[in-house]
């Protein structure tokens, strides 16, 4: 065991399948000498020579593109997009080739790739360093989406993304890179190294696609939240009385929704929150299939707490963010509700 | 407004128009032979010169001219033909199957044949090729079952893609053709990503990607050249020209200005510029570029210079917007008349063979078609509709094994 | 009055604009001398020259950065996608850019551009010639986007998003284009000459943006479609005793909400129906915004029916297509629900 | 596996990494005055070589020789130093701030101050500039308020964004200079589209847009030079190659192989590589480009050359990738000191007006940073957060109201 942060357990997962499988390549936009703007890839250009740890032209299509081919070769490329909100000249390579390949071949053809880049706000980064957009990409079918919370998760969920057979985007919240985030941004963080899931074994470990895990058990209501808002949760429940499940998605597509009805049938109530803008975000698909499987053990209105539906304004960072505060005045919403 | 200055917007416009002459007259043209053939090695600004101009070894009089003669044997020249006229008749027939509701859609090559049999003979068997919907030729020159082509035309219970795709989009891996998007020139970057792989792997198959004039504008052509030429990947980059995106003219494209071979200059690519009725020069240009890749030399662009004879596809009428005088006018004749005509210059081929071996190959593809159709044409469901929600993903999601029950399957 | 079909509809408002401000120009893909591979623009070049009605390059990125351009200058561009399918390729300069000026520039720089697309399957165009990418769009900020259902609502629907001064999506259900299509592909077509909704008046009118229009009164369940699924609606409803409520929403962003809710709460019960995708499709949004309104007043579960979250399958259209058989079911069952 | 044949990938190297010696010989560096001086309707294809020389003016005695000089007159040169020395003020005291934690971010252009003072002089006041986030030079030499910049940066009541954009994106319409996008490249299409609008209207302003090396790989580049070549649009694409993205050098972004002015051959547009550095050159290759473009002779591409002698941003440290020893290796000198010098060997300047310049303009900057300081810095909110929720659209929807109620205001 050793303390990561989520960085240096991002870096692990893919030193460790470097290691493992000569196929696994890594690039994008300053990854390789420099290591990544936020060092993810640190270490590894001069750990496996400039042919699998490589800087990229400023071309996220390319990018992309190059990835796909190569995933055609048999090769399972890691692909960086340095932030999530540059991610869309890459659009159609992943929409209509990444997530369409293996369909539209008859199953003969496939690329293996996986695609990292931060998203999220919170670190001053105005409204082009700080979407979300996982939303879009839940309604592209044949892309799976991983968001991890944290260190532990983070590194067993990007291994089984490296080996995973369709595409993969692995969203990492970058506010929370260095320690948990609970939304108070004036106070201290807390660093991974004093948090029990900046507890990362040095050796490989997969945590499968696709499966929930619950943070806290609860029975007054359930909270579903992946990334950063994960923290929030724990910290806007921590503040109440009230009985809160928590639930982190940990992935959006698949979807644990096994997990969520057992949860919500047994809570009766539910608040859904994410930092994306809210009209059509991921929030609408999880409350669209709970009051579908749980209409009958509702007791109030599932309620979402999000980003509003602006770009991400730089001076009002705070007041955008959405915090504690809100998802306690949610919470209390729907516990009030008859 | 800045005194003695008015500004004002140019809009190109085509040679001609429905009910006009055609005139070609303004287009680089040269004579066959005059151009010099570079080592393979030579660095690209040595090169610079060959976007603007144009390549061609058969001269008028159908001979075989200048340093770019590939001097294929006689025997490796009536293969060529055979598998154009193949192609040509296996384009006519499945034409007649759509007019004849067998299909929905069908795009014919009239007239780009020798681009597409001369590049697949000019590359390895191995090499990777990433095509638009309008390389059939080279699956034929390949030797792919025709009989398999037409049963993804028709969508029947033997179309490999299980009904997934339009008619023409294959896919097939083991000719190392791959899978046709329908969206434009994304197959462009997908195929430096392989090149890149290949050399990565110290592999020696290279990859050949294919689009037309049309979708250079599009913005993975740039992503393509300029990754390729980054990582000198080995990689050759067609552009086959043949005058037409759909309905708009290539000076649309950005071929007013200049050539599309010439896009590849400010790389520091080889642009080739290439006669593409011409099965020798096309050859040899592709053979070139091959080599010069795979002793990592680098990618090379080559832009086949052609006509569009046919319609776009079956959902387009060109006499809506171009002189049908045009394909009469194209001053680089016909491929499959321009190598027929070399054989016999050379006293190998005659009007006989020629005539018995179009019958033959149609035969064959009648043949094929026969066997094609007994497994069924448009409307007979190629397999059970719950494959609809198969290879979303690798394995079946539990969302997707809902929606597949809800679908009642 | 003129009977007009779809095509006419747009291209008469087209004309109109163009006629009525020389600032409205019209450019894309064949769109030019050919009049573009629909038609919509047939015979605008001849009228008002290549300068206001020109084919562009195969790239839509650029179509939709120069009518940014256009727009800023002061222009009123009318771009067309050829395919929706194929606006990925531009998302970037959608997304990141004519959604955005305004808010990044303080509201002192803004690009009143319209964007046209065909929309949707069931005209045999396979998996890129079939997609409804409304849901990607309503999740970003600062874009319209209007879907009409007949030729009456798109004459008056486009001369209205010509006219806003913030970027609109204006999408075209390709294949209601010559007729209301319910949805049996073996049945003839009815056109649009001898339909009622096809008499449009040959000046100018304008339908506000964001404004719903009820199709058919009913107090048992509310159906809520956009596009073809209007018609899809009716003949579904049509074939049952259930005396349901239509509403053809005409625009998803900005949502007409209130004739929403107003509906619900009088029905109690509510199908939603796309074409589109069922993960993230626009339903969803729908749906959390419906159960968070109408929660007390709900009977039932509302239900979905969309398109699979699959690419559209050229061999099993209408195995794919939502039809009226499947919204029947889905009104059965939530007339059945408790 | 082809006998005979193994393939390598290839990946670019820097001149130089941190400890190492810095290397620029393999640069294409010409003499000063060596490049003719075309007519501004000379034809594309006369004008190939230009992207592979470099048009310079100063030479190494800092003497103004060769057909490019401009000609200005001293006055005139004279403001050109001060615009650039106030730059180079305003950048310092800007970094200070940002150190002090008066701002959360800001960027400096130092030792590109030529390329934007000169060519702001070279165009019209009310041509419409489409800059990246390094051009305040340009606002700077447009006389624009340094309050007014400094109050955005600080994200404070007078900021006139609202506080929604990162420091220095500045949005300046009455200045012509257009919103910075964070998106790297959108604004060179929007360029070509408003020029192109221009030239619909008969208008006589023109467009001019810059990047950098780096960003000369996305994909906008592509659609801009075609769409500018197609139309002929009365545009100037700049592109500042200072080297470097962020860390990666520009052979990574394609400048290993060929220029960035080269790309523009491919398009039949004329590409100029211009020392950048020079105040002389870069003025008159900007008044080539705008009087050929005003003409309706088309767009021109001209490639900056330069160097980044700062960090990419204050989040970066260039120490963690390059060699500190470029910065005076660079071959081509600091653009300030050349004009000084030149100015001083035509007897219009000395050492004691310079300095006496200097301290005035960093009084003034300070000046101004009070008066900016007095309307608040990092955290003094800007105004009501309620204006969140305006200019999403032009009138607020219904839907965005009740958010913003939600949200207490
Ligand atoms: C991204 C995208 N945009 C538009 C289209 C529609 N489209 C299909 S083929 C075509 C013309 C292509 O012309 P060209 O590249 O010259 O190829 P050719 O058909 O002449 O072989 C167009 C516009 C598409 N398939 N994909
Ligand atoms: C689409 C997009 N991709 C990536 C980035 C992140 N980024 C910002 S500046 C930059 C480097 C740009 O380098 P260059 O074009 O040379 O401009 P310079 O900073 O040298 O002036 C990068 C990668 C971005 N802002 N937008
Ligand atoms: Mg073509
Ligand atoms: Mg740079």
């Amino acid at each position: 065991m050793a303390q990561m942060n989520m960085i240096q357990a991002i870096n692990s997962a893919m030193d460790l399948m470097m290691d493992r499988d000569p196929d696994v390549i890594t690039f994008g936009e300053d990854v390789g000498y420099f290591g990544g703007v936020f060092r993810a890839t640190a270490g590894l250009q001069k750990k496996y020579g400039s042919q699998r740890c490589f800087d990229t032209p400023i071309s996220e299509s390319g990018i992309i593109g190059m990835a796909v081919g190569m995933g055609v070769y048999g090769l399972r490329p890691v692909a960086e997009i340095q932030f999530a909100d540059y991610i869309y000249p890459a659009f159609d390579q992943l929409v209509s080739e990444a997530a369409r390949l293996r369909y539209r071949s008859g199953g003969e053809f496939h690329a293996p790739i996986t695609v990292r880049s931060p998203v999220g706000g919170g670190i001053y980064g105005g409204q082009t360093h700080s979407q979300s957009p996982e939303g879009v990409f839940s309604h592209v079918c044949g892309l799976k989406t991983v968001i991890p919370s944290n260190p532990y998760d983070a590194k067993g969920l990007l291994i089984s993304a490296i080996e995973d057979d369709d595409p993969v985007l692995f969203f990492e919240p970058k506010r929370i890179y260095n320690g948990p985030f609970e939304g108070y941004h004036d106070r201290p963080l807390t660093p991974w190294s004093k948090h029990p899931l900046g507890e990362v074994p040095e050796d490989y470990y997969a945590i499968p696609l696709g499966k929930a895990k619950t943070i806290r058990e609860g029975s007054d209501v359930t909270v579903l939240a992946y990334g950063t808002m994960v923290h929030v949760a724990q910290a806007a429940v921590a503040e109440t009385d009230i009985d809160a499940e928590i639930i982190d998605l940990r992935t959006i597509i698949p979807l644990d929704i096994d997990a969520i009805v057992e949860s919500v049938k047994k809570t009766g109530r539910c608040v859904v929150i994410h930092e994306a803008t809210r009209t059509s975000g991921f929030g609408a698909e999880l409350i669209a299939e709970i009051q579908e499987y749980c209409f009958y053990h509702l007791e109030a209105p599932i309620e979402r707490v999000t980003g509003w539906d602006t770009p991400y304004p730089h001076a009002f960072e705070w007041e955008y963010f959405p915090g504690p505060k809100r998802l306690k005045e949610a919470l209390h919403k729907v516990m009030e509700a008859a | 407004m800045k005194q003695g200055y008015k500004l004002k917007l140019h809009i190109p416009e085509p040679p001609s128009r429905p009910g006009e002459e055609a005139d070609f007259s303004e287009f680089i043209i040269v004579d066959a032979g005059v151009v010099p053939k570079p080592a393979v090695d030579a660095g690209d600004h040595t090169l610079r010169e060959y976007p603007f101009t144009l390549i061609r070894v058969l001269d008028d009089a159908h001979q075989a001219v200048g340093e770019w003669d590939p001097q294929l044997d006689p025997e490796r020249l009536r293969d060529g033909l055979k598998d154009m006229l193949l192609t040509r008749s296996f384009d006519a027939r499945m034409l007649k199957t759509q007019r004849q509701g067998k299909t929905s859609f069908y795009m014919q090559c009239t007239g780009e044949e020798a681009c597409g049999v001369a590049q697949a003979y000019a590359l390895d068997d191995d090499d990777m090729l990433f095509p638009s919907y309008r390389q059939q030729s080279m699956l034929i020159a390949r030797g792919h079952s025709m009989v398999e082509m037409m049963c993804q035309i028709f969508n029947n219970p033997m179309d490999r893609l299980k009904g997934r795709q339009l008619p023409i989009m294959y896919s097939v891996p083991e000719k190392g053709f791959f899978s046709i998007s329908g969206n434009l020139c994304t197959q462009y970057p997908q195929a430096v990503g392989w090149a890149m792989a290949s050399a990565f792997k110290g592999d020696s198959r290279i990859a050949a990607a294919w689009i037309g004039d049309g979708t250079t504008a599009e913005s993975d052509f740039h992503n393509a050249l300029t990754f390729a030429a980054v990582y000198q990947a080995p990689v050759i980059l067609n552009v086959t020209n043949n005058q037409y995106a759909i309905s708009s003219f290539q000076a649309i494209a950005g071929g007013e200005q200049s050539t599309f071979a010439a896009r590849a200059i400010g790389y520091g690519i080889p642009g080739l510029r290439v006669d593409g009725n011409d099965f020798l020069a096309v050859y040899s240009a592709t053979a070139w570029a091959a080599e010069r890749a795979r002793t990592n030399n680098g990618p090379t662009v080559i832009e086949l210079y052609t006509y569009r004879q046919a319609a776009h596809s079956t959902s387009d009428d060109p006499s809506g917007y171009r002189s049908a005088a045009e394909a009469t006018a194209w001053p680089l004749g016909d491929p499959i008349n321009r190598l027929k005509q070399h054989l016999i210059g050379l006293g190998e081929w005659d009007e006989q063979r020629h005539a018995a071996l179009e019958a033959e190959l149609d035969a064959q593809v009648l043949k094929d078609l026969k066997e094609a159709e007994s497994h069924g044409t448009l409307g007979t469901p190629p397999c059970s509709p719950a494959s609809m929600f198969e290879d979303v993903f690798k394995e079946l999601p539990p969302h997707l094994r809902r929606q597949r029950q809800q679908a009642g399957y």
